[in-house]
Formats: structure tokens, C-alpha cells, sequence
């Protein structure tokens, strides 16, 4: 069986967390023998469309990416390459039969970290460091602040945008800055902040990866996104000649694995019982369609 | 208002900011010196990000964190000899080596990355610099937790700071170094290897700029990024002229920047959303801008600044 | 000033052998070969571009020759070092002052004297032989002075200074005096006759013959980079040596008397106020048609003020200011050009001629914008260049053409060329300020020439110099500058420089009781 | 070693040494190649069939080139005056923002004029931002290499600010974007299914504009003697401050103007990532051409198709893409060096012989 020609363009070094996990994807499909697959990265707005083309012109079947600063050309592209799949992260709804869309839709798990930080935060103060008020971002700290509410209503935020997408010692700064001011857990949306918390003896809640590993006693959970649900589809759309244009937005979701609450690990048994009972409840609920998180694209605000 | 008087009171608040001034103490002195020998270096943003690239794969291999300070250093010295070789005794524009530099000192640190490090998701790290309290002086209260709990990174470029402004205004080398950046031609009257000197003070300022950068990679953090130093070094060049190219006021100025993005980072939180936060993020470089406004009529710039000396012809 | 008598025979202390020194297609020294003997003063004479700083250089290090040797002491000198050349006992004073205007008195005259690495200078030994250097030669200066706030005879005290201070036995002196005044070049010369008679060797390069024949033992004299003639300077004639160096004799101008005009330009109480001091303080002078107003002064008393005024480029904040019969009020250049007045900068390097441009662009510099170079923002290029052809002729500017880059002139050529710039509109006032520093005799010969044939033909001619013996040769009136305070102005006649010197010290009852 | 000024400098040497420089460059960056493990010949081969082996290749090298010429024109306009502007970056992106605010029907403009409205309103940006610096610079002496530098940092967050407040795009999900242009204030495209656009025209006619105005009209003889010697082009009678202004809207504007017909050419609307440092680029081409508008073409293509080529070549065999930006700095630096040699002869000291 033909391996399917998959390419992989990113407007970011694979480092980061988002693109990380859908290279972290091709690459297993890619491992297991599905695929071909080749990849840009850190590739310039303006070099958006020329890559997309290249790529298209040189006969990859699937095209991967995130679409999100150019949505235009990229939709310009799929229309004049009709044959080609184009699977790309984007806000907006899929067009044509071969332009999907998806989008970090993981704000279920992030509503469930929520619940924990609200449980573990002892000052009643949360700290949430991002880089920029966009509504991937806002999405997943909206959810969190919500479920942080649930189980503490009177618990309060600190909100701080950093105006950057890669300045980890800025990110880690502004997290001191929040510890200073009495934040005891920290909401850890860019690199950094967790590193802040470790240093000061503090708690993090991680956001796509798991950087538990790293952080042993300071990451008490993370909203983990996993993208080989949607990729794996679209591989297999692709082989089968069924590709369409679709929203892949849903197997972002957990009740198609395409999200999960990482395992407590180090913290089994330091979450008091009683927050891990109503986590595991919710997360049911979730599974089980019974209960949904609001998906709210506001920017979030500070409750000091 | 209390709040905010408590908070510019507070210790963690000053330890922020030394922190935060660290890589701009060290890249500023750097630019400083090329500077005052007249070689404007453009080229610091590559200059540091090839230092925070170096220090930090030396201790990624294994290397003990001095060694991967002394490692940035050396890198940071031979892409500074680069420039040097190129505008001193070659006499090219500063402006355009500067800005080759930074562009070769970025991408090749980024190729040199990808090549190391192909098949890495999440960003590898080590174990920084920590924290180190000086005992009895760490205790005095307020100066205590704000000055000497730092990690010993920070205490270098302190230190660094005393070192530079000895050298420049005690020791003959320093004179010459000061005197090939006002008049080349006396220097050179005096029997002082211009060239030399010039060639020796960029790659000793592209040294400290190095070392600023790996403050990033091996202090502040704890792995490699892709644009890390952010503009950190154009700022540099800034303080540079702020601080009317003595050491002293580069401390100050370096300490003012850091001052203000602390405060800026703290002031996000207290004042939440009443004001977009690119407001705050502005409020550095325009007063930057004020600053230099204010003193730009006393500002004595180091006569040959960007003025080639070859040897052997007409001044 | 009188020779030195210590010319007995002492040992050759320096001896250069066939310097050759091309740059380009241009052999600025051709097969030099020279011997200097401990005690002996020699003067290098020569035009302008004659080779004799280029050969100085050679010796110092700066320049490294294409032939040649040199042996200092009977040991040979390594070429292209000016540290060796140090370490050998020679020292120079540069033609153009090597000092850094930031530094400190003290940071100029030790840099380099000590080894670079030592983690400490000595600037205490460093100010206790300064001043003991000053007491015993008379040289006395603030060791911690900033250079920028001396004046150009402090400047130069300084520049011995260096030499001193490093224990000099063989000492280049280029064109010391040229910006002196008679009073700072006896001190010098005296300071040298101290000097030579502990056996230092002077090389000394001036333009100005009297000083040659007073305090030289020697004289050597370049021409088109060939030393032309070797003369004991007891057994030579000012005559001879000029003739030597340009080939021709030349004879003093004469200033035919002529009476005064209108006034063409009047200061009538102007203050000009600088640094919250007085530049010009309450300066009244008046510059009318076939005159030329000579003003004396050491420079930095006030001078490049007035000239500023007289240029246009700035306004007084007190007083009035009339020229060619218009009230200035507003500071621009422009409207000077336009009103008929000539301008003649005291540095052609730094405000005369835009050094990157050609000589026929050079030449358009204050009309570009008249109908006769340029219609609706297009530069008619070829009335420009015609232009440049014609004042290239008649100002005799030697050059390869109109195209040539005019940083490539002699000082003396360009000179030629300002002065075609800007006399050849038959202007109503001329502006001279400083217009022969550093020339040779002859370039010195022509501008004064031309001043006065402009004079002739009705122009008033404000001349502003240190140079006491042009003053005294074509001044019909002359005042004294001093502090920003003008004195009133004398008739030249009875004029004399002992006179002239003495008010330039601030006794203007010297030069009026001269009635 | 002694270094000599070259009296006349050979006519195939001039010729020769960019040309060498480029090779030069190939040859050191050769080693970073092969350390991949990548056939070189193949590398270079296909670097040279990405930029410009194709219509398709063409069309993206000139679409690159656009941006490049124009900001190297900024430059090479104002650092003929000595008018060290390194804030052409910042000048994009306000030309930038006012070209997306006008051409997006802000003022309510009649069609036919939306296009010029958007171009010449960025191109006006641009200019306002550089007389700031400019004026602090004659007026006060403020040092306008750094002014103009912090003013990039200043502009981008104002941007920022922009899209994510009034200029954000009400269909734009959030996402710091402004809305597009409308259709009649983009600019046509040159070549169908390419994007490449006319803003090559206007960069063109600016070049060829900026080249008679430097040898032939009175502002160009202005701004050369300015450069060189304000003291003297100011004593002999230039408005010295004045010709600086004028510098400033110049290079100000066409800084501006890159911004202004990237959005109005290419991308149509702004976002925080628009320029990849064209404004610094530009700085890098236009000493390239050592000032010249002609050369700031030429460079500004040679850099264009060095990136567009190494780019391409990076995606079909295993280099990192960073090898791209790589072969820019080297190329950069090596044509330095071979200008110089071009101006100037390295020879050994002659020896201290006896004669
Ligand atoms: N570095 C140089 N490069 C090119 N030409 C030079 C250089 N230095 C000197 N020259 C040339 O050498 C010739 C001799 O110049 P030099 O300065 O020695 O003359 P000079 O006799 O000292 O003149 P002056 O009386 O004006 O001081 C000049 O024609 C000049 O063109
Ligand atoms: N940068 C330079 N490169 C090459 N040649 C130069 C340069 N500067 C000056 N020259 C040469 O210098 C010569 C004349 O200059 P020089 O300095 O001797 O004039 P000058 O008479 O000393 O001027 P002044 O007396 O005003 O100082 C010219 O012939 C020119 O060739
Ligand atoms: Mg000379
Ligand atoms: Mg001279």
C-alpha cells in the first residue's frame, strides 16, 4: 500500500507546544510506516503561501498546517490546488471538498485542571501568564477559570498578557511577579511560568504538554492535547480518496480522544480526595456528553 | 496608589528588577566598550543569541555551568572578532557588518540548533544557575532580599560593571582603548597599535554581550528558544547612548529599563485591564526616547564613533 | 631667536637614505636622503604638497616607505611603527593637533608611556613630572584641564609636552606655528633653544621664512617630493630659498592707497551672546568700499563669531548689523551670497569645500538653486561644468578638470577654488577669514593678490588673521579682537607688530597710542 | 600587510567581484550543507532552480524583491544624507496600518480613489514617523540611530494595539487581525496564479525616480552635499535642516509605501507577523548597492532569490530551513569584503632594505 505524501508547514519552530503536537503526530504516523512526510517550520507570514504552493506543486498529497494569521491565502491556495488535501488550524469553518479545518479544542481537560488548582490554591489567588488574548488562548483559560470557580467560587485571578509568543525569561518574570503578589498556583500557558513556580516552591498547572516530567513536584496536572486522532483521519480521508472539506474540531474534544486530564502522577494522593472525586465525576459527565464546557473566546480579566 | 508605593517598597520588586537587568548590565557594558573604542556594534542581537545558543549546548553536552559561561564567552568573542576584523583594520561600514552579524550570529545558531537537536518536540533543558543567598548580607532587610539573592550570573555583571569602569578610567589599556575611540590618529601618535586596540575592545565588549545572552539560557531559563533574546540587544545600543557611554549610568540605565518592566509586569495585575497591556510594554522605549531627548545636549559621544582609522592614510 | 650656536660637530643622530614613498601614480617621495646631527635644527621648507609631512611621517611610522632607511642613533628603525620610532627618542608634533578633546591634559601626555597591561596607571608620577617638565621649560598647564577647553596655543604647549614627557631626542615639528601667535611662537622657539642646547635634534617644516632663517641651523627644501637643495642656513637667503621652492622670486604686494567708499558693512553695538557669556560683546566696525579691515586677535577671542555674523549663519541679539546697505535680521546664508557678500571660511576642510563632491558641483554650492544652474529642480549640469572650466582657468586651480573630487587638492588649490566661487561675482564685501593659514608662499602671494584686486574694484574687505605680517601688508585699517571686544580701529600706518602683539594681550592703549 | 587605495579600480574587477563574493559566500556555506549530509552540487542546484528556475520561482523571488526595494530605497535615500534611519521597520507598519484603515473604507472614500488613498496615506505614515526622530535630530541633536530604533519596538506594539482593539476584524475570530482592504484598494497582480503583484511596478518607478533626482536635480545635489559636509553645505548657503526634512519624508515615505503595497499587493489585510524584518533587510540591500537606486533593484532581487532559493532548496533536501537566512548574512558580509577589495589592494609591507 502506497505511503500517503504528507508535509507539514509552521509558522513556528517545532518546539512549541501547538505545532509540537501535530509533528509529535505525523511523526508516529510516519514511524509506523503510513506516510511520507516532510515539514517546514518557523516559515514567515509572507512565505505562508509560497510554501503551501510549493508543497502543493510538488505533489504532497496532505498538506498540514496552521492557517490561523493567513487564513486568505491559504483558502486562495486550496482552491487552486483542488486535488490536494489541505488539513489546517484555523478559527473559521472548512470551505471547498478539500479544505478541513481544526482548532485546539481541549478546553474540557482545561476545565478539569481548573477544578484541581481551585482545590489545591491555599491563598485563594491563581495566576494565569499568556502571550497574547487570541481565542485559542482565551478558550482553554476561560475554561479553567470556570472550573477553578466551581469548586472555589470566591477564588481569584491574575491575568497578565506578555505580548509574546517566545520570551520564556519575560513569561517566567511575569509569573514571579504573581507570585510576589500571592498567587499560589500557576496557570503555565507559555514556557516559564512553571519554572517561576518551581523556584518559588509553587504549583503549575500545565496546558497542551505534559511537563510533568520536567516539573515533578510543581506541575500538578495538565490539559493534554492530542492531535493523532484528527491527523489519523485525515490520513486515512486521504488514502481512501474520501477527503472532504470538514470540521475536525470535535476530535480535539475528549470524548474522542483527542484531549485528556494527564494522570495526577507525582501529585496521586497529594489532591485532597474529595476534588479528585468530583474531577473524575465531571470528566464521566464530559465522556458521557452530560455535561459541556462553555467555550468562551472572550479575553479573560483579572479578579483582584 | 498605596498599593503601588508598596509595591515599588518591596524587596521582591527590586530582585525582579535586577534580574530582569542582568542581560541588559552585561550587553550594554559589551556595546559600551566597542563603543568607546569607536566601533558601534550592530551585530550584539546575534552576538547574544549565539552566546545563549553556545553556553547553553556546552552544559546541554555535559559541561559544568561556568564552563558554558565561558563558552558563550569565546563564541561571542570570535563572531565579535568577525566584525572587528571587518571594520577596524578593513574599515567597512559598522552599520552594515553590525547588522550582517546579527543576521549570521541568528540563523547560524538556529541552524546549529536544528542540526544538534533535529528531532526534539519539547525544548530539552538543563539544570540553571540557582538563586544563591549571600549569608549575613542577604539578611539585611529590604537591600538584603533585593540585591543578594540573585544567582551568581547577576553578581558577575555587578561585578562586571566595577571591572569595566576600572579598566576604562585606571588602567593604561583603558586609556588607549578610550583614546582610539576620541582621536585614532593621536593614539596612534603615541605609539598605541590602533588597530590593535580596537580590534581587542570589540571582541572583549562581544565577549560580555555573550555572556548576556547565555544569562537567558542558563540563569533566567533553562533551554533554547528560537528568538530568545527578542530585541534585548537593540535596547542595548539604546542604554548605550543613555548612558552617555560610562559604565556607572549604563548600570543605571540597564536598572531603570528592568525597573520599568517589572513594574509594567506588576502594574498589569494591579491596574488589570484599565489599560491595554502594549501600553505598558511601550512606556520603556518612550521614556527611553524622553531620556534621551533630555540629555541628548550633554550627551559626549566618543569622538571617532563609526569613523574607519586604516593605517597609512589621510585623517 | 637667534641661531643656534650648538651646531658644532656633534654626532649624526639620524640619517634617512633613498625614501621613495608612491601613493598611487603620485611620488610624493622621490629618493630622499637626509642626515641630522644632535643639536641641529633643521627646517624642511617646500609648496604645499612638496612631500614634507609625508617624509616626516616615513620617519615616525605612519606611512611605511616603498624604499629606503632609516637609522636612528646607528640602529635601524624598523619601518611602519610609530611605537619603535618612540622607543627610538623621536617624537612629532603633527601638523594638525593629535589630541583628544575629551581626555584630560594628563590622560594625553601619559597614554602609551606605560606598558598597557598594568592593572593600574601611575597618574601620580605621571602629574609630578608633568610639573616639573612645566617649571623647568616654562610650559605650564592644567594637568587635568579637558583638551577641548584650551586654547590653540595651550594646545600646542601640550604637544611639546608629549614630547618631553617621553624624553625626546629627536623632535618633528610640523608647521608648529601656523596657528600660533607671535608672542606663544618666541616662547616656543625659546623653549627649543633650551632644548637643542641639551643636544635634542629638531626637524621643524614651516611656511613662514622668518622663523626658517632665525631658528634653523639647516634647511632643506622638497619639491615634487625630490629634496632640491641642502643649504646651511647662514650661507642661503630668504630669496634663495623661495626661489628654490617654487621656482620663481616673488616680490611683497603692494597696496596702492586708495580712497575709501560707502560703508558696506556696519556694526553698530552688536552682542552675541554664547554659553551664557558675551562671544561679541557691543562691537562696532565699519568696513566701507576699496578698504580692507585687518582684525588681529588670538583665535578664540571672538573671531569665528564675527565671521559667523558676516556669513549669515547667525543673527546678533543685540545691535545692528547692516550689509550693503540692508539690515540683517535673519540668520541665512543665502542672503548673504544673494546681497553681494563674499565668503572666504576659515577652515576650507571643514566649511569651504564638500570634500566627497567634485570641483564643479563645489562650485555651484551657493548658486545651484539660480536660473543660471538649474530650471524647475533639474541641475543644467553643463553651464555647471562650464562654469567650473572658466574658474578653473582664471584662478590657475590645478586640477585634473572639473569632474576631479575635490578632497584630492592641495590646500592651495583649494583655496584657489573658494576664492573662484565666490569673487568671481564681483561681490560688494569679502569676508577673508584666516584665507592663507597653512599655505605655501606662493598659493600666500596669489589669495593676497586677489584680495586686493578685488579691493580695486571696489569691494570692502573685513580680513580676519593671526598671521600679524599679512595684516601689517594689506590692511588699510586695523583693530584688535579681544575677549569679544573690538578695538577701535587705527590706520596701519604706524602699526607695528610689537604693537599689535601687545593688543592682542588685551593693551589696546598699545595700538592707539601709536597716533 | 599594508592596505592601498587602488587608483583606478579595473572594470573587470568591478564586474568580478560581486560575482566572486557570491561564490565565496556558496563555498563557506557549502560546509554547513555537507555537515547534513546533502550532496552540495545537488544543494546549489536546486537553490538555483527554486529562485529562479521557473515562472513559478520568478514570480515569488520579484514578489520577495517588492518589500526589499523599497525599504532598500529608504535606506539608501537617507544614508546618502547621513540620516542613519534603521526604522524603516517600524515605517512599514504604519504605512501598513494606514493603508488597511483607508483601504478598508474607513473614510468612505469613492471606489477609484481607495487605492491611491491606501498608498499614498501609508507612504504619509511612514514619512510623519521619520521627521519625529528627524527633527529631534537637527533641532536637539538626538541621536537618531537609536530613536528610530526603539521607534520599530514602539510601532509594532501600537500595532498590536490596533488589532486587537479598533482595527480588529469583526469576522476575524478573535485573532489580532485587521479586516481586509476592499477589492478596489488592492493592487492588480502582474502574472495570473502568481503574487506577484504591481507594487514591482511602483518600486521600479521609485528606483528609476530616486536615480535621476540623485544625478540631476537640485534635491539630489542638496542631499549629496549634505551628506557629505552639513558644515560646509550648510555655510555655503543649504537649507541643511530643510534638505534633512525632505530626506526624511523620502525615505520615511517609501518605507511606508513597502508597507503600504504589502498589504495592498499581497496579504491584503495586517497582522502582527507582515514583515519578516524587511525593514532591516532593506538596510542590507541598499549597502549592497552602495546607495545606488539601480543597485537597490539589482540587490534586493539577489537577496530575494538567495532566500526564496534556499528556502526551497531547505524543504526538498534535509537542511533546515535556517540555511536561508544563513546564506543572506554570509553573502552579505562576503560582498563587503569584495567591495573592498575592489577599492582597495592588501599587500606585504615592503622590507626595510638599504639603498
Ligand atoms: N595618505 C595619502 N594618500 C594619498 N596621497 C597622499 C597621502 N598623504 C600625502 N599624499 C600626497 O603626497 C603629497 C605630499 O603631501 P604632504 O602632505 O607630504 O605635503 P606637504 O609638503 O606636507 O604639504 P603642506 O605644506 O601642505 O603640508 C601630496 O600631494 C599628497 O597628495
Ligand atoms: N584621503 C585622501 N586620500 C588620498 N589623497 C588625499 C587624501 N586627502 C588628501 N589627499 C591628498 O592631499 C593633497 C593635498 O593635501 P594637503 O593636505 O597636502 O594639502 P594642504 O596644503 O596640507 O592643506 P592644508 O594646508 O589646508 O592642510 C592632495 O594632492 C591629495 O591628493
Ligand atoms: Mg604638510
Ligand atoms: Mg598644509
Amino acid at each position: 500500500q502506497a505511503k500517503v505524501k504528507v508535509a507539514g508547514v509552521y509558522t513556528v519552530p517545532i518546539e512549541q507546544q501547538w505545532v509540537g503536537r501535530i509533528h509529535k503526530a505525523l511523526k508516529e504516523a510516519e514511524g509506523r510506516g503510513e506516510i511520507e512526510y516532510v515539514w517546514a517550520e518557523s516559515v514567515a507570514a509572507t512565505d505562508y503561501e509560497r510554501v503551501l504552493r510549493q508543497y502543493a506543486e510538488g505533489g504532497q498529497q496532505l498538506i498540514v498546517g496552521e492557517a490561523f494569521a493567513v487564513e486568505r491565502p491559504a483558502r486562495a491556495v486550496a482552491k487552486d490546488y483542488p486535488k490536494t488535501a489541505f488539513l489546517m488550524g484555523s478559527s473559521f469553518g472548512p470551505v471547498a471538498n478539500n479544505f478541513s479545518v481544526f482548532d485546539n479544542y481541549i478546553q474540557e481537560p482545561a476545565y478539569l485542571t481548573g477544578m484541581i488548582a481551585g482545590a489545591m490554591s491555599k491563598s485563594g489567588i491563581i495566576g494565569m501568564v499568556g502571550g497574547y488574548p487570541i481565542p485559542e488562548v482565551n478558550r482553554l483559560m476561560n475554561a479553567f477559570m470556570d472550573g477553578a470557580k466551581e469548586v472555589r467560587p470566591d477564588i481569584r485571578f491574575m491575568v497578565s498578557f506578555i505580548g509574546s509568543w517566545f520570551d520564556p525569561p519575560k513569561a517566567k518574570e511575569a509569573a514571579f511577579a504573581m507570585i510576589d503578589r500571592g498567587a499560589d498556583i500557576l496557570y503555565a500557558e507559555r514556557f516559564g511560568v512553571s519554572d517561576a513556580a518551581k523556584e518559588r516552591g509553587k504549583l503549575a498547572i500545565g496546558n497542551v504538554i505534559d511537563t510533568q516530567p520536567q516539573y515533578p513536584e510543581t506541575v500538578v496536572a495538565s490539559a493534554l492535547w492530542h492531535m493523532e486522532p484528527t491527523i489519523f483521519r485525515a490520513i486515512a480521508a486521504v488514502r481512501e480518496g474520501k477527503f472532504i472539506g470538514e470540521d475536525y474540531g470535535q476530535f480535539s474534544t475528549m470524548k474522542f480522544m483527542g484531549s485528556s486530564l494527564a494522570p495526577l502522577g507525582t501529585f496521586e494522593g497529594k489532591v485532597p480526595a474529595e476534588a479528585v472525586a468530583k474531577v473524575r465525576e465531571r470528566e464521566e459527565q464530559i465522556r458521557a456528553g452530560t455535561f459541556t464546557v462553555k467555550v468562551n473566546d472572550g479575553e479573560p480579566k483579572s479578579s483582584m | 496608589m498605596g498599593e503601588i508605593a508598596d509595591l515599588l517598597l518591596s524587596a521582591t520588586f527590586w530582585a525582579a528588577t535586577l534580574r530582569i537587568a542582568t542581560p541588559y548590565i552585561l550587553g550594554t557594558l559589551g556595546e559600551l566598550v566597542c563603543e568607546r573604542a569607536g566601533v558601534l556594534n550592530l551585530g550584539i542581537e546575534g552576538i547574544m543569541t549565539l552566546g545563549a545558543l553556545a553556553g547553553w549546548m556546552a552544559v546541554y553536552q555535559g559541561a559544568g555551568l561556568w564552563t558554558g559561561v565561558l563558552v558563550a564567552a569565546l563564541a561571542g568573542a570570535l563572531l565579535g572578532l568577525l566584525h572587528a576584523l571587518l571594520t577596524v583594520p578593513l574599515g567597512l561600514s559598522q552599520h552594515v557588518t553590525g547588522i550582517g552579524v546579527t543576521l549570521l550570529g541568528t540563523s547560524l545558531s538556529y541552524y546549529v540548533y536544528r542540526m544538534a537537536l533535529p528531532q526534539v518536540s519539547t525544548p530539552p533543558t538543563i539544570e540553571p544557575f540557582q538563586p544563591f543567598a549571600v549569608p549575613v548580607l542577604s539578611d539585611i532587610p529590604v537591600i538584603g532580599p533585593a540585591l543578594f539573592t540573585q544567582t551568581p550570573l547577576t553578581y558577575a555583571a555587578l561585578a562586571a560593571v566595577a571591572l569595566v569602569a576600572w579598566v576604562l578610567y585606571r588602567t593604561p589599556a583603558g586609556l588607549a582603548v578610550r583614546m582610539v575611540g576620541e582621536n585614532p590618529a593621536a593614539a596612534e601618535a603615541q605609539g598605541i597599535d590602533v588597530t590593535a586596540v580596537r580590534v581587542g575592545a570589540v571582541v572583549c565588549g562581544s565577549a560580555l554581550m555573550a555572556v548576556g545572552g547565555a544569562f537567558l539560557t542558563l540563569s533566567a531559563f533553562n533551554a533554547f528558544f528560537f528568538n530568545m533574546i527578542n530585541g534585548r540587544g537593540w535596547i542595548c545600543i539604546a542604554l548605550v547612548v543613555f548612558a552617555s557611554w560610562r559604565p556607572g549610568k549604563a548600570l543605571l540605565g540597564a536598572l531603570l529599563f528592568a525597573a520599568f518592566d517589572a513594574f509594567q509586569l506588576r502594574l498589569q495585575q494591579i491596574v488589570g485591564p484599565a489599560l491595554p497591556y502594549q501600553v505598558f510594554l511601550m512606556l520603556p522605549y518612550l521614556l527611553s526616547i524622553l531620556a534621551l531627548v533630555v540629555m541628548s545636549r550633554r550627551a559626549a559621544y566618543p569622538r571617532a564613533l563609526m569613523i574607519p582609522f586604516r593605517k597609512g592614510e589621510r585623517h | 631667536m637667534s641661531q643656534s650656536s650648538s651646531s658644532g660637530e656633534r654626532d649624526v643622530v639620524l640619517r634617512l637614505a633613498g625614501i621613495t614613498k608612491r601613493f598611487g601614480p603620485l611620488v610624493a617621495n622621490d629618493d630622499v636622503s637626509l642626515e641630522l646631527r644632535g643639536g641641529q635644527v633643521m627646517a624642511l621648507l617646500g609648496e604645499n604638497g612638496a612631500g614634507k609631512t609625508t617624509l616626516m611621517n616615513i620617519l615616525f611610522g605612519h606611512y611605511v616607505a616603498d624604499a629606503g632607511h632609516i637609522e636612528a642613533f646607528g640602529r635601524p628603525l624598523p619601518p611602519g611603527s610609530p611605537k619603535a620610532a618612540l622607543a627610538a627618542g623621536i617624537c612629532m608634533v603633527h601638523q594638525h593637533f593629535t589630541l583628544a578633546d575629551n581626555l584630560s591634559v594628563l590622560d594625553n601626555v601619559i597614554l602609551g608611556t606605560e606598558p598597557l597591561w598594568r592593572l593600574r596607571s601611575d597618574r601620580g608620577r605621571g602629574r609630578r613630572r608633568l610639573a616639573e617638565l612645566a617649571e623647568r621649560f616654562g610650559l605650564a598647564v592644567d594637568p587635568d584641564a579637558r583638551v577641548g577647553s584650551l586654547s590653540v596655543g595651550e594646545r600646542q604647549r601640550v604637544e611639546i609636552l608629549k614630547a618631553l614627557y617621553r624624553d625626546a631626542r629627536i623632535l618633528i615639528l610640523d608647521e608648529p606655528t601656523a596657528v600660533l601667535t607671535p608672542q606663544e611662537s618666541d616662547r616656543l622657539f625659546a623653549t627649543l633653544k633650551l632644548l637643542t642646547a641639551e643636544g635634542l635634534a629638531v626637524v621643524f617644516i614651516s611656511h613662514k621664512m622668518n622663523e626658517v632663517m632665525a631658528a634653523s641651523d639647516v634647511v632643506g627644501v622638497l619639491r615634487g617630493g625630490r629634496l632640491v637643495a641642502l643649504r646651511r642656513t647662514a650661507e642661503t637667503s630668504r630669496g634663495e630659498l623661495a626661489e628654490l621652492m617654487i621656482g620663481r622670486t616673488l616680490k611683497a604686494p603692494t597696496v596702492e592707497p586708495m580712497a575709501a567708499g560707502e560703508p558696506v558693512l556696519v556694526l553698530s553695538g552688536v552682542t552675541v551672546a554664547a554659553g551664557g557669556q558675551a562671544a561679541l560683546d557691543a562691537v562696532d566696525l565699519t568696513v566701507r568700499r576699496h578698504q580692507i579691515v585687518g582684525i588681529a586677535g588670538v583665535s578664540g577671542n571672538g573671531q569665528s563669531v564675527l565671521a559667523d555674523l558676516v556669513s549669515g549663519l547667525i543673527v546678533p541679539d543685540a545691535g545692528r548689523l547692516r550689509v550693503l546697505g540692508d539690515e540683517v535680521r535673519s540668520a541665512a546664508p543665502g542672503d548673504m551670497i544673494r546681497r553681494g557678500v563674499a565668503r572666504i571660511p576659515e577652515d576650507r576642510h571643514a566649511t569651504g569645500l564638500v570634500g566627497d563632491m567634485t570641483v564643479w558641483e563645489n562650485l555651484i554650492a551657493e548658486r545651484y538653486r539660480l536660473p543660471e544652474f538649474s530650471r524647475l529642480g533639474f541641475l543644467k549640469r553643463d553651464a555647471a561644468r562650464g562654469r567650473a572650466e572658466t574658474v578653473i582657468r582664471d584662478y590657475d586651480v590645478r586640477c585634473p578638470g572639473p569632474d576631479a573630487v575635490s578632497r584630492l587638492l592641495s590646500g592651495g588649490n583649494m583655496q584657489k577654488l573658494i576664492l573662484g566661487r565666490t569673487l568671481s561675482y564681483g561681490p560688494g564685501l569679502i569676508l577673508a577669514n584666516q584665507p592663507t593659514r597653512g599655505l605655501d608662499v606662493g598659493a600666500v602671494a596669489y589669495v593676497h593678490e586677489r584680495l586686493l584686486d578685488a579691493r580695486a574694484a571696489g569691494a570692502g574687505v573685513l580680513l580676519i588673521s593671526e598671521d600679524l605680517d599679512e595684516i601689517l601688508s594689506l590692511a588699510d585699517q586695523v583693530a584688535v579682537i579681544h575677549r569679544g571686544r573690538l578695538s577701535p580701529l587705527q590706520p596701519r600706518a604706524g602699526v607695528t607688530i610689537r604693537r599689535l602683539g601687545l593688543a592682542m594681550a588685551g593693551h589696546w592703549e598699545e595700538l592707539s597710542e601709536a597716533n | 600587510m599594508l592596505i592601498e587605495p587602488r587608483a583606478h579600480p579595473s572594470a573587470a574587477l568591478r564586474v568580478l567581484a560581486p560575482a566572486g563574493a557570491v561564490v565565496a559566500a556558496l563555498a563557506l556555506c557549502a560546509a554547513l550543507i555537507a555537515w547534513t549530509g546533502t550532496g552540495v552540487g545537488e544543494a546549489y542546484a536546486l537553490l538555483f532552480q527554486g529562485a529562479l528556475g521557473s515562472r513559478f520561482a520568478l514570480a515569488e523571488t520579484l514578489t520577495r524583491a517588492t518589500p526589499l526595494m523599497l525599504t532598500g530605497l529608504a535606506a539608501a535615500v537617507a544614508f546618502r544624507a547621513k540620516l542613519w534611519n534603521i526604522g524603516a521597520e517600524g515605517q512599514l507598519y504604519a504605512g501598513a496600518l494606514v493603508a488597511v484603515v483607508l483601504g478598508g473604507g474607513m473614510l468612505d472614500l469613492p471606489g477609484w480613489a481607495l487605492l491611491p488613498a491606501a498608498l499614498l496615506g501609508g507612504a504619509l505614515a511612514g514619512s510623519v514617523l521619520l521627521v519625529g526622530p528627524t527633527v529631534l535630530k537637527t533641532r536637539l541633536g538626538v541621536d537618531e540611530v537609536v530613536t528610530t530604533l526603539l521607534l520599530n519596538f514602539v510601532v509594532l506594539l501600537f500595532v498590536s494595539l490596533m488589532l486587537e482593539g479598533p482595527l480588529k476584524d469583526p469576522m476575524g475570530m478573535g485573532w489580532p487581525q485587521s479586516a481586509p482592504v476592499l477589492p478596489e484598494a488592492e493592487l492588480p497582480r502582474l502574472l495570473e496564479r502568481s503574487r506577484l503583484h504591481a507594487g514591482l511596478v511602483l518600486a521600479l518607478v521609485a528606483a528609476v525616480a530616486l536615480w535621476i533626482m540623485n544625478t540631476r536635480t537640485t534635491w539630489g545635489y542638496e542631499i549629496k552635499a549634505v551628506g557629505a559636509n552639513p558644515a560646509a553645505a550648510g555655510f555655503a548657503g543649504i537649507p541643511v535642516n530643510r534638505v534633512m526634512l525632505k530626506v526624511a519624508v523620502l525615505s520615511g515615505g517609501l518605507a511606508g509605501l513597502a508597507g503600504a503595497a504589502e498589504i495592498a499587493g499581497l496579504r491584503g489585510y495586517l497582522t502582527l507577523d507582515l514583515s519578516p524584518g524587511f525593514g532591516y533587510s532593506g538596510i542590507v540591500v541598499a549597502m549592497l548597492a552602495q546607495l545606488h537606486p539601480l543597485g537597490v533593484v539589482a540587490a534586493s532581487v539577489f537577496v530575494a532569490a538567495v532566500f526564496v532559493g534556499a528556502d526551497a532548496m531547505s524543504r526538498t533536501v534535509a537542511v533546515p530551513n535556517y540555511i536561508a537566512e544563513v546564506l543572506v548574512a554570509v553573502s552579505l558580509l562576503c560582498v563587503l569584503v569584495s567591495s573592498f577589495l575592489v577599492r582597495y589592494r592588501i599587500r606585504r609591507s615592503p622590507v626595510n632594505r638599504r639603498s
